[in-house]
């Protein structure tokens, strides 16, 4: 590689110094877009939008080729030693007061470096793609303005080195999720949708908090009571701490090297230091509760916030809705990039992570559910946007099962190729809608194959990758991910690992099931009588070129998916591409996890691994197939020509159909029960007991002390002489009396 | 028993009655005379104190002054139906009880304070002062001297005051100025 | 002339003083020369204020730009302005707000100009005066001073009921700072012997210092009670009804739950001008209150009622923000919602620890900026509509796109995204909330008022801005003009100011921080625990003592004052 | 000489028939008439310890008596305009009838 580029003038150095240009870029764009939009015309407008997304990815490229370079490294600034494969820059303070602080710092490793160049290629390509399906839009500057926004807010999450500044992406890319879902403001339901997403986003934003402010405590804890030697009590992290403040990425690194190192429950034997993981922390505002417990409670709390970004149980609830926005926001935000970060935060502090299986345990958990809950409702639903988002939902549910049984990569690995093959279907539904008049309804559509033949042969790429058909990329990163949860040793939840695996390809062939139905009534046979227009029309080549490239990187992507390598540091088994790639980032995380022997890789040796992985794959391939065929084969032949549902099935139907309910659910429960409170307290406290008890009742009891003594004030002013006489009456005998004693 | 004290003593009825008339007659313009009458014996009794100057201020202020104040008014006002009765009321009760209560408490002062006074002090009565003092004592070079000396703030402060009250007149019972 | 005095503060405090008498004369039916005095009024002052907040010296003494005559001496008070990092912040958002406000209100107010002017001009020097006061007297007339012009602005200038909120507004304001009078002389007759007593702040705080130490020693440990001074002795006894005097004061004014019920019906009977003053700087009075004299001179007290005082802000936080879900009223709503933000900023402060008083000191510019701007906003649309009910608007965001950018900006600014203002003096308000010694669950249900804020600011944006055109009176509202987007535009780019770069703001304050900090914990109970590391830092220092005490002294060697000029 | 104690009787007494008079009748004429009696009994109170005191307090309460009665004047001049005015506007000197300043 270094042979290939000259060093001049692509140094590693500059490249370091300008990581601020990726996210500098878009947010140009965006600027420009918002302000002076209406002047430049709608060739500029889009011009300025794809160029400064095309740009960063450009500079994405780049700073992918720097992190490939063996020499490529940061300075710790929390330890003595140094990070590799790796890149950081720091532009001085944000924020600081009495012991915190936070930078703007920028970090880049090959985590960030892999989502950077799927936030601005996949960006990129819905760009050009927009370009043509908002055409005809009045708010054309405005909707590249908020998409600009976005890809600038989800590269500052991504590229961010602390929690802090990953906080701003995370709640930038909610902002302009909620901007563009409301897009269509005038429409009051897009509006609503908008503001529940928000709102259910901010909840999973409270949770956010929460855990970050207790790792800070969790920081402090620890610097006062770790003992001599360890990462937290050196005199560099004391330095680093006064420079980058306790929310650092590093910092949380050294932390739970720190509380890994004196995890007495791996090393019964070893001499209990001062800090011992289980024991409880001694001073401080966490007095009384242990290590083990607060980090648990931190990672619970950074789930529901990560249930709330990637719309996991029991915060899903606004995707669906999402998808009132424009289409291709839909396959940017909602599908490839923001509802990842989730994943992509629990990867970030994947150090942490495994030092709490229960926690680990839970993720899985949520996953799983979320996965089969979701599945289950993409069955019953005819949107073809709403059928992509419960996939959507679902497939997140699949990463968190990743991040759960302790498989970063592979949860990562389905992030990437969910990128592409759900952006793929999503802009390809878009097409769809493009060429049908906005019809969503796939009961209304049918035998596109003919008339929109990219879309339809695209779709079906993502149809089959997302079902996970062998050669193409869903399979192997869904699969890795099945088995993990086959092989991973959670110390403690093995079996609930394996209880989920079960459910995970119940999940899976749910996938498979509902996929193809969309397939099969979308493209396939006659078209609908029911259809808006007589004929559809193919989309334009800045719609068709995205979808080709995206259909092609899904399948390409499998080569990040093959067990192609050996490495040493691996005997058991063969290692993926991108298990390789990431080696350096989840390095920390899988040592940490063998250490305290909370998560360990499997025992099996290597023929038993290499069996196991082979039936895994088998299994899970052909219960894609027989779902999948089972579903071709109703969906094509059975219900197509207006058979009837069978009557036994229609309540269950029904309930599906109706998303099992929950919205109304919550509703109920939650929204309905706060309004009632917020009316009621309104009513009762603040109107009358706070201002007409208390404050007009003091002032109507001063009032009738007032009208009281107006009955002596009678206007008779002989009466108020006789007053004057009594006193002076009692006066003079009070001193008489004085006198003669 | 001397003169003095006969004199004193028939004054004083004469001036009780005249003042027991102010109140309770029913006619204001009985009361008014009445009120002449009073002041008239009230400027005696005020010469048998040696009081010559206040005496004669008596006469000519109040008696004088004042008095033709009252009547005039009295005269201008069309009092046709001047006999108001009593109507007894809580306040009045209480202002008659209380003028009572005021009344025994003063006479009983009064009488105890000139017990205290024989028995005491006898070294602070008035006899000490003699004759020739006594003939300056009231008169009106001796108050005078004292007005302009040492009473001389208050006494501006006093003509000050007779000017605005003047004015005040003035402007409370002009209808239209 | 002493060096460390300057006179720039008396410019600060009386130009817009000077301008009111220049309003004053001329002729009332001029109104345009009325509002372009006023407007040079605001903007001269806006320069000093700039000017002092510039030559504040964030390494320097505590107060700076100290300036002091003799006044009222036999009775111990003195003219004596000063300022430290809060105050000189709170200075310049005053000085900030000013030219605003006279903008906000161009064609808003036509009848009786010149004093609705006038009003505003006095209440710009009153605002300053307590600012910058030194003098606790001086202090106190200035505090009861606002009241005058802002009952005015209120009682004739607001809408429909404008009377019962303004006497509402003055008697509620006035019960708690009566009481506060009384504490205050009572606690300047206990801070010593008669000669030596004065109403100098700092005078007050060094003869009170002792005696607090001792107090918060007996109230640790009993048998430190047996050999109290006098002054400790009644300090700890009647400690509590002063320090609840002061608290009642500044509670009212911030204001706290449940004094909080004057607030809503000010702030929609007030006009826009008022509501902006009343929101961006009259409610900092109460905190500042707090900081600078509530808690300083009672620290043992407020150790004592942090808890209750925490109860009553994270009422406020969550209550305040249901009461946002309960309204139709737009102006009311954004009442109940300061009452909310307010409620971050005494939760801040009450932590007693260094990262949450710094998010409060913060939140209050924060809470004047966003708060201000939404009323400056909202005043715009009501003045083409006059009405203010939600459901009377709807689609706004078409007929008026520029005016609906703005306040979504200043609609984020006041949920705390970050990147905006609000988002830095919240996150620390929380993060200190979790380091202080009070319990988890209540930085938690701190916390949760992240969402309720979301919910009923959005749920506003939504009644008014989005949706279909409702009404066909909103369709053909005119967008902002140049007057009005000149005087939006500020504040807008203020947020993303302070979002951005907030730290240098940030350390002008940061020195007041430290102070307000170590000076709660010298009373600290039980000073061994965890935050003892962190104050051996930055140990209580005896404010540097006024010279007033000796001038009293001896007479006849007149003291060589910084103001005179010789 | 005449005794002190018989001028603090007579001059209580006097007093008391003032305040019955102010208390009592309901024509503001009378009314005020009493009160004009009251400041001579205090006068005659003065003057009675002036005699008693004479050489060691000097003519001082024949000073007093003097600004009473100066003050009588003044106070009778404006007090008679307030009859003169009531009695315009109300057609009446009954006390019990004008109740204007009631709350």
């Amino acid at each position: 590689m270094e042979k290939l580029f000259p060093e001049y003038p692509f140094s590693i150095q500059n490249i370091e110094n300008g990581l601020w240009l990726i996210i500098a870029l878009p947010l140009l764009g965006a600027l420009i877009n918002g302000v002076f939009g209406k002047a430049l015309g709608r060739k500029n407008v889009h011009w300025v939008a794809c160029a400064s997304v095309g740009g960063s990815f450009l500079l994405s490229l780049l700073v992918m080729w720097a992190l490939g370079n063996v020499n490529t490294s940061v300075f710790n600034p929390f330890s003595p030693d140094i990070s590799r494969y790796a890149l950081s820059a720091d532009y001085g303070t944000w924020f600081s007061a009495g012991s915190f602080k936070v930078s703007f710092g920028l970090w880049a490793d090959r985590l960030s470096a892999t989502m950077l160049l799927v936030i601005t290629g996949v960006g990129f390509l819905i760009h050009l793609y927009s370009t043509s399906y908002m055409e005809h839009d009045k708010g054309y500057a405005k909707y590249f303005c908020f998409l600009n926004l976005f890809v600038a807010m989800m590269l500052t999450l991504v590229l961010a080195d602390s929690l802090v500044l990953l906080f701003v992406g995370w709640e930038g890319v909610g902002l302009c999720s909620y901007l563009l879902i409301g897009f269509w403001y005038d429409d009051n339901a897009k509006a609503w949708a908008g503001r529940k997403a928000f709102i259910t986003n901010r909840i999973g934003d409270f949770g956010f908090l929460v855990a970050s402010f207790l790792l800070v405590l969790l920081v402090t804890a620890a610097v006062r009571e770790a003992p001599q030697g360890t990462p937290v009590s050196s005199y560099r992290f004391s330095t680093g701490l006064s420079e980058k403040g306790p929310l650092a990425f590093q910092s949380l690194s050294a932390l739970a090297t720190t509380l890994a190192a004196t995890d007495t429950t791996a090393k019964p034997n070893q001499e209990t230091p001062a800090l011992v993981m289980n024991r409880d922390i001694e001073t401080g505002p966490l007095k009384g509760y242990s290590y083990a417990g607060v980090l648990t409670a931190v990672l619970l709390f950074f789930l529901l916030g990560a249930a709330g970004k990637s719309a996991q149980l029991p915060l899903y609830v606004w995707l669906p809705d999402a998808m009132a926005g424009p289409t291709p926001v839909s396959a940017l935000i909602h599908a490839a990039t923001m509802v990842t970060a989730g994943v992509y935060l629990f990867c970030r502090i994947s150090y942490l992570v495994v030092l709490s299986p229960f926690a680990m345990a839970t993720i899985a958990v949520v996953g799983c559910l979320t996965a089969l809950i979701a599945a289950l409702i993409a069955f019953a639903q005819d949107d073809i946007k709403k059928i992509l988002a419960y996939s959507t939902v679902s497939q997140l549910g699949f990463m968190f099962m990743g991040i759960g049984c302790g498989l970063f990569w592979a949860a990562f690995l389905h992030v990437v190729t969910h990128a592409f093959f759900k952006a793929c279907m999503f802009l390809g539904a878009g097409s769809v809608m493009h060429g049908n008049g906005d019809e969503t309804n796939i009961k209304r559509l049918g035998g596109l194959r003919r008339e929109m033949p990219w879309t339809s042969w695209t779709f079906l790429i993502g149809t089959l990758a997302i079902t996970g058909i062998v050669p193409l990329s869903g399979f192997f990163s869904k699969d890795a991910i099945l088995f993990g949860l086959e092989t991973q040793q959670l110390t403690g939840y093995v079996p609930v690992l394996h209880t989920l695996y079960w459910l995970g390809l119940i999940a899976a062939a749910c996938t498979a099931f509902y996929m193809v139905r969309l397939y099969v009534l979308t493209f396939e046979g006659k078209r609908s009588p029911l259809a808006k227009l007589p004929h559809a029309h193919e989309s334009a080549w800045p719609m068709t070129l995205p979808l080709v490239v995206l259909a092609a990187l899904s399948v390409l992507a499998i080569a990040h998916g093959l067990p192609l390598l050996s490495l040493p540091h691996s005997p058991h088994h063969s290692q993926t591409l991108m298990e390789a790639y990431l080696f350096p980032v989840f390095n920390v995380a899988n040592q940490l996890g063998a250490d305290t022997q909370k998560l360990l890789k499997t025992g099996l040796d290597k023929t038993e691994w290499t069996s196991l992985l082979w039936t895994g794959w088998f299994k899970a391939w052909l219960i894609a197939l027989v779902s999948g065929g089972i579903s071709a084969l109703l969906y094509f032949k059975l219900w197509r020509g207006g058979r009837k549902f069978p009557a036994i099935l229609e309540p269950l139907r029904r309930f599906a159909q109706n998303k099992f309910f929950v919205d109304e659910l919550y509703e109920l429960l939650f929204i309905e029960r706060a309004k009632g409170l917020a009316k009621g307290l309104y009513r009762y406290v603040d109107a009358f007991f706070v201002d007409r008890v208390a404050v007009h009742g003091t002032a109507q009891t001063v009032g009738f002390l007032g009208r009281v003594l107006c009955w002596f004030q009678n206007g008779n002013v002989q009466a108020y002489a006789s007053a004057i006489a009594l006193a002076l009456a009692v006066g003079l005998t009070y001193a008489l009396l004085q006198v003669l004693s | 028993m001397n003169v003095e004290i006969i004199l004193f003593f028939v004054f004083s009825v004469c001036t009780l009655v005249g003042a027991s008339l102010v109140v309770f007659a029913n006619n204001p313009l009985t009361s008014a005379m009445s009120l002449v009458a009073t002041f008239f014996f009230l400027a005696a009794i005020y010469v048998l104190l040696y009081a010559h100057a206040i005496a004669a201020l008596q006469v000519m202020v109040y008696a004088g002054a004042v008095m033709v104040l009252f009547l005039l008014v009295i005269m201008l006002l069309p009092l046709q139906n001047t006999p108001l009765p009593l109507r007894p009321s809580p306040a009045r009760w209480v202002g008659a009880l209380s003028t009572a209560s005021v009344l025994g408490a003063l006479i009983y002062a009064s009488l105890q304070w000139q017990k205290s006074l024989e028995t005491l002090t006898p070294t602070t009565q008035t006899t000490t002062m003699s004759q020739e003092t006594l003939m300056r004592f009231g008169n009106l070079e001796e108050i005078g001297l004292s007005i302009y000396t040492k009473w001389l703030f208050p006494f501006e402060a006093l003509s000050l005051l007779l000017l605005a009250a003047i004015l005040g007149a003035v402007v409370i019972a002009k209808a239209r100025i | 002339m002493n060096a460390s005095s300057s006179p720039l503060l008396n410019y600060v405090v009386f130009l817009p003083m000077a301008f009111a008498f220049l309003v004053l004369l001329l002729p009332g039916n001029e109104k345009g020369q009325i509002r372009f005095a006023t407007l040079l009024g605001m903007l001269v002052n806006l320069v000093t204020g700039i000017w002092a907040f510039a030559a504040f010296n964030p390494a320097g003494s505590e107060f700076q730009l100290e300036y002091r005559l003799f006044w009222l001496s036999d009775l111990g008070i003195s003219y004596h302005l000063g300022v430290d990092g809060l105050a000189v912040a709170l200075v310049l958002l005053t000085a900030l707000l000013g030219p605003l406000v006279v903008l906000s209100s161009w064609r808003f107010v036509e009848e009786r100009v010149k004093e609705f002017h006038v009003c505003l001009l006095v209440l710009q020097t009153a605002m300053m005066g307590a600012l910058c006061s030194l003098d606790v007297m001086l202090f106190y007339i200035f505090f009861e001073a606002m009241l005058i012009p802002m009952y005015f602005l209120i009682g004739v200038f607001g809408s429909e009921e404008r009377q019962k909120a303004a006497l509402k507004f003055f008697l509620y304001t006035l019960v708690g700072s009566l009481l506060m009078l009384l504490a205050l002389l009572w606690v300047f007759f206990l801070s010593g012997p008669e000669g030596t007593r004065s109403f100098d702040y700092a005078a007050l705080y060094n003869n009170l210092m002792e005696a607090n130490r001792e107090v918060s020693l007996c109230m640790q440990n009993n048998a430190h009670c047996s050999n109290l001074s006098a002054t400790a002795a009644a300090l700890l006894k009647w400690g509590p009804w002063m320090f609840g005097a002061f608290a009642l004061a500044f509670a009212i004014k911030v204001p706290m739950f449940p004094v909080h019920t004057w607030l809503p019906d000010a702030h929609v009977q007030a006009p826009v001008a008022g509501s902006m003053v009343l929101a961006g700087v009259l409610l900092k009075m109460g905190t500042f209150g707090f900081w600078r004299y509530a808690m300083p001179l009672f620290p043992a007290q407020a150790w004592a009622y942090q808890n209750v005082l925490v109860a009553l802000s994270l009422i406020g936080i969550v209550y305040g923000a249901l009461m946002c879900l309960a309204q139709k009223d737009i102006k009311k709503l954004i009442a109940y919602s300061s009452v909310s933000h307010m409620g971050f900023c005494m939760l801040g402060m009450l932590t007693f620890q260094a990262e949450g008083t710094m998010g409060a000191a913060y939140q209050m510019l924060n809470h004047g900026v966003s708060t201000g701007a939404l009323f400056l906003l909202f005043g715009m649309l009501y003045e083409r509509r006059h009405l203010r009910n939600m459901t009377d608007y709807g689609g706004i965001a078409k007929a008026m796109p520029i005016f609906t950018v703005f306040f979504l900006i200043i609609t984020f600014s006041s949920i705390a995204v970050p990147g905006t203002n609000g988002f830095v003096g919240e996150f620390l308000v929380l993060l200190g909330t979790f380091k202080s010694n009070l319990p988890l669950w209540a930085g938690i249900l701190a916390t949760t008022g992240v969402i309720f804020g979301a919910a009923y600011m959005l749920w506003v944006v939504q009644r008014v801005f989005f949706g279909p055109v409702t009404q066909q009176a909103n369709a053909g509202l005119k967008d902002l003009r140049f007057r009005e987007f000149v005087t939006a535009l500020p504040l807008v780019l203020l947020v993303f100011v302070m979002g951005l770069k907030p730290q240098p703001i940030l350390e002008v304050l940061s020195p007041s921080v430290k102070r307000y900090v170590a000076r709660v914990h010298q009373a600290k109970p039980n000073p061994e625990s965890n935050t003892a590391r962190e104050l051996l830092r930055m140990h209580v220092r005896e404010l540097p003592t006024p010279k007033l005490a000796q001038a009293q002294v001896d007479d006849s060697q007149p003291l060589n004052q910084p103001g005179e000029r010789q | 000489m005449i005794p002190t104690s018989a001028c603090l009787l007579l001059s209580a007494m006097l007093f008391c028939l003032g305040m019955l008079g102010v208390l009592l009748r309901k024509n503001a004429l009378v009314i005020f008439m009493s009160v004009e009696l009251m400041l001579n009994a205090a006068n005659l109170a003065f003057i009675g310890f002036a005699r008693q005191h004479g050489n060691t307090i000097g003519t001082s309460g024949h000073v007093s008596a003097f600004f009473v009665i100066a003050v009588a004047a003044a106070e009778a001049a404006v007090g008679l305009a307030i009859i003169i005015a009531l009695f315009r506007t109300r057609k009446t000197l009954d006390v019990d009838e004008v109740r204007v300043m009631k709350h």
